[in-house]
């Protein structure tokens, strides 16, 4: 969707979604947004360039931290808070909630709370496409955590073995809740793992939004010219708790640290300063404007209606004409 | 096969017959249409219902998969949502275990969780029940689980009719639809229509008009229920026999219809008795109906035993017509 | 607290910390127990249960395991066999979707297939349960499922006290025992008998004893039950509350007893309504004391529908104390 | 439990297997075994030589194709065969039948009829050992197919993760079913998959019944000494069908027959009449003994009495005594 040689396109997505975010776990702490509240802070990174290197008619499936998908995506706020607020005009009219944004007409197909849940369904999706003959790809975006489960390792081998247009997008930030990735996979080397099914697998940096987008415009190139599917890994880390739940009591300060100095938004926007593509006041500028945006979707998503309890049992399945 | 006037109206055929006959037409009039499963081509089936349809319609049509039920079934799932019109056969209900992740929490919920954007036109063939001595992990029915679920519907085929033609009304919905095929029965012969087709998958059916008593079953428990009402008639008792046909959404209209004019009723399946689906029958009609009932309900399911091996032992767990036939009579005492 | 002369009979505590004191109990009792699951230690548990066990018992007795919910428990269940007795925690009842072949294929069927040579003496965990605005995808209310099959057992606390006391009890059976802990329930308190310790688990139990009317809910349905009872006799209503507590094996005996004295019945639980776990308790009832019953039953689930997010539509969605007693109203209309 | 320098009692064993199996393939024929029968005519040098790598304390997880692991285990005949006659005097008093066969006295826990679904099971007996610091190894056997499954995954990532006294045997015969190796797996390098979970995992002549024990004892070895566990990739072939239902279109007659040429009974036969140890007619006396074996077997089998039908509902949970 960005032109591929557009950074401050991506810089400024990247702004977004974090402002985004911080705004949400205010409004979570003011009670607006409830249920399950999962934030990609210092991951935006990984949203940006991985759904910058898609075309409109790809398809992307997604978890229930996919907020910074979502808004990479293209879907507006309002529709995305909306929904958080459970309103009738959210982009699932208010049943899903922030683990469950969906938008067809954007092939953005969630929003999915099972850890894994969503790969055999993108693995469908890549398989109608092939089936149908259509040339698109399917990005498939889960945790690190999703690699122990049986489904993932399902779907990869099925996707190997069909050769299905499908790129896997491992967003590697080192923990699942509270349990990290040597404490959860006895080999910590995903991509290695991804590979043992015969598929073309790599590590990337996930803090760095132009070698996302770069790395995922090949796996998708590689996908799409049926050559099978291909899998990344995305070194990330999430800034923030696992969710509005979490104490957070498993990390070490001095690790969290660290990663902030790799702040994917600091570098980014530091490269485009250094390039001269950003001016001083540049990041401000839009900070400023993704406030402004959010303050209006906010307002917009507030003053739309909730669906009537008269139609609580809709959307169960079709109904009658 | 029967022959009237104008030529042959109905013709004998086996279950099998009737599954693949409805796949094939299925697989022939939508190019959209594809089965997938395990060993559903070269091997042509564990049962053998799709033999020769690899060979017919080619492998882009007629895919094997490996031995990942939770894959394969989220993958039709994806494919539905994609376009497509997906058949997936899972081996045997048992192995559904290892796909109800994907069935409950994905098919199930993504039309609500979208808010209506989505919909997935699925169709997943699993075979089930028990009756061929294959003991404690290959002899479950689970249909029961499936029908409390919103957003699928069940339906369980007891005739070849609807063996041959609930297919074509399954693809045509616009949601997720699971069919249950009794693998006892596959060998089992019936009559056909020589005009079959889809047929209407909303109604339960009075299989046999009777005044006395009421009795319920479905798939698996029809044919005891209809031998019951033989060995019934034998002795003067008239029982109306229904079958279900569709265990979600459940057609209590006419089960209770059948109730108030017979005032007894008897309910048989082959799940284990408690909790199993024939509980939401009763339950219905205690609510809906309780003063049409002249006697205590009978219901009839499986012992409460995963099913032992022997013959002797499976045997006696199971509804038979004569214990049938003695509940129906226990209702008139 | 409560304070009578002796000293106090009963401190106030909540659902989690009587859930916690289990596990630490059953920890320090005996070495053959310990606890596995997703985030049940670094974390202390998804809901805060497990808080502090780690550092209390060490990462033997306390054991983080990766998302494989179908290979822990299964490795439960191997570990109970190999004369240990572990006690597995599912986050949540969602994800027991993906360890289903193990509970039912194997746990519960080991007994029988093997002759009755193995037993699986095996305590699972799962937080269950809507009202926290979870939405579709966890929020399921399944334990009828479970209760349909033979060879479980299935038990839900609904009071502190069986919150407390359930876990010694289960570990104490030599068979698999689930435990369905309501998430909404974690945060709530009740009055625990200071002299707490195991509890029986064969028999419901009546929390308020009554005269016109028989509800009966349990796990999370008890507490809106109670409170419809206390807004009946405000309006001169008697109504008996009764709380299954242990779903399989269903103790229908206490709920026949109190239908025998007040000749109505209203059954309540979280579930979907059709296919529910009270369907089998209605379906018991029409067996076994139609006669006793002078109005049709009156069900209460769950709306057919994945639960939907808002607030307003989940709360349209459950059984309310308003509604338990307007439906109690209309047994006695 | 063999010796392990002992190839005659290798061979003695595998005839048993044979000989016993096809009695069985007879019975069944003849209507006296019922429900799904699978025999493991082929790969006789896999249940002879992983089984006597076990020491008595061992434990032995297997499948449904497991009569050749039940005799190696030191199963009686007779109480096989009762189990396959439904009756009360079966290895699992009738009630499991061929796919189900136990015996918690020899650590031999059965006999599952879901493909994989014994993998986790097998994991949890590993665990249960650790836990109380008994040097026991469990052996877990399982087909290629169930390679595929999720639980195949998961468990093997538990197992190297935990370092558990497990061993992972994988009767690699090519075929799940009617499909081959490469119409399931991305990757048909099964060893290399297992190897990507940081275990030791290599591949054995699966015909060579010396060859496979050793690899076992060595594989033993490593798990018992707590190095964690190992991944046995046993190449081996079935001359029979996947079950008596099964019609076998799908394998060319030429690889069957092959793979016949490999016949580990004929093998290991042929080396110890090189090597002196087996004369003339020894093949052949070792076929009779197991077919008077049988013969006695099989009649006593016949005379035992059913469970009866009163019963029908033990052993489901504990009988209060
Ligand atoms: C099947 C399943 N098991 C457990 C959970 C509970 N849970 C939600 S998120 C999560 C951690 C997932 O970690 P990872 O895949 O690394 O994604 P991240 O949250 O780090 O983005 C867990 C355990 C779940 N939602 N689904
Ligand atoms: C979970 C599951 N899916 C499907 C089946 C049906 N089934 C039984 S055996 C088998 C093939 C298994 O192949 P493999 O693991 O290679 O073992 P083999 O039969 O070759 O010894 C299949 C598909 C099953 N029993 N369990
Ligand atoms: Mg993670
Ligand atoms: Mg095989």
């Amino acid at each position: 969707m960005t032109d591929p040689r557009d950074p401050l396109a991506l810089l400024t997505l990247m702004v977004r979604i974090r402002r985004f975010e911080e705004r949400c776990a205010g409004l979570y702490s003011a009670g607006a947004i409830r249920g399950f509240l999962h934030l990609c802070v210092g991951e935006e990174a990984v949203a940006a360039g991985v759904l910058a290197a898609l075309g409109p008619d790809d398809a992307v499936v997604s978890t229930y931290r996919e907020h910074g998908h979502a808004l990479a995506r293209g879907i507006p706020m309002t529709a995305l808070l909306a929904e958080m607020f459970g309103r009738a005009t959210g982009c699932s009219r208010g049943r899903g909630g922030s683990m469950h944004l969906f938008d067809a007409e954007r092939r953005f197909y969630g929003g999915n709370a099972i850890v894994a849940g969503g790969i055999p369904l993108a693995t469908g999706l890549a398989l109608a496409d092939r089936y149908r003959n259509r040339p698109h790809v399917t990005a498939c975006l889960f945790g690190d955590g999703a690699v122990a489960e049986g489904e993932f390792h399902e779907s990869l081998n099925l996707a190997a073995l069909w050769r299905l247009p499908i790129v896997f997008c491992c967003e590697n930030n080192r923990y699942a809740m509270g349990t990290s990735l040597a404490r959860s996979h006895a080999e910590t080397d995903l991509a290695l793992r991804a590979g043992s099914y015969g598929m073309r697998a790599w590590a990337v940096d996930g803090m760095d939004a132009v070698a996302v987008q770069e790395a995922t415009a090949l796996a998708v190139d590689t996908a799409r010219a049926g050559a099978g599917p291909c899998f990344l890994e995305l070194q990330t880390y999430r800034f923030r708790a696992h969710s509005m739940y979490d104490a957070d009591r498993y990390r070490d300060r001095a690790e969290i640290d660290a990663w902030r100095q790799r702040d994917p938004i600091d570098r980014l926007a530091a490269t485009l300063v250094a390039d001269g593509l950003l001016d001083a006041g540049g990041r401000a500028a839009l900070e400023a404007a993704a406030d402004a945006e959010l303050d209006a979707a906010v307002a917009a998503a507030e003053a739309a209606p909730l669906e009537p309890v008269a139609d609580l049992t809709r959307y169960v399945t079709t109904e009658a004409s | 096969m029967t022959i009237t006037a104008g030529g042959p109206t109905t013709r004998t055929t086996t279950f099998r017959e009737a599954f693949r006959e409805g796949l094939r037409e299925a697989l022939a009039a939508d190019d959209r249409v594809f089965l997938i499963g395990e060993d559903v081509g070269r091997y042509g089936g564990c049962f053998g219902v799709s033999q020769g349809l690899l060979d017919e319609f080619g492998p882009d049509r007629v895919q094997d998969t490996p031995l990942s039920e939770s894959a394969f079934v989220g993958a039709g799932i994806g494919a539905a949502l994609g376009g497509t019109r997906p058949i997936v056969e899972i081996m045997t209900v048992n192995f559904a275990l290892l796909a109800l992740d994907q069935i409950v929490n994905t098919a199930a919920t993504l039309r609500h969780m979208s808010g209506g954007q989505l919909g997935v036109p699925l169709v997943i063939r699993i075979p089930t029940g028990p009756g061929r001595q294959l003991a404690a992990q290959h002899s479950h029915t689970l249909e029961g689980w499936f029908a409390h679920v919103p957003g699928l519907r069940v339906v369980t085929p007891a005739t070849v009719t609807d063996a041959r033609g609930m297919l074509a009304t399954a693809l045509a919905d616009p949601d997720p639809v699971l069919v249950f095929e009794q693998i006892a029965l596959y060998g089992a012969s019936g009559e056909l229509p020589v005009a079959g087709g889809a047929v209407d998958l909303d109604r339960a059916a009075v299989r046999r008009p009777g005044r006395d008593v009421t009795v319920v079953g479905y798939g698996g428990s029809l044919a005891p229920a209809l031998e019951a009402a033989d060995l019934l008639a034998a002795g003067g008792v008239s029982a109306e026999v229904v079958d279900l046909r569709t265990l979600r959404p459940l057609d209590s209209a006419t089960v209770l219809e059948s109730v108030t004019r017979t005032h007894r009723l008897v309910v048989v399946d082959n799940a284990w008795r408690s909790g199993g689906p024939m509980a939401e029958v009763v339950a219905r009609v205690a609510e809906e109906a309780l003063d049409e009932l002249d006697a205590a309900v009978e219901r009839m399911g499986a012992a409460e035993v995963p099913l032992p091996y022997p013959r002797h032992l499976e045997e006696a767990a199971l509804p038979s017509a004569d214990r049938i036939a003695a509940a129906a009579r226990r209702t008139l005492a």
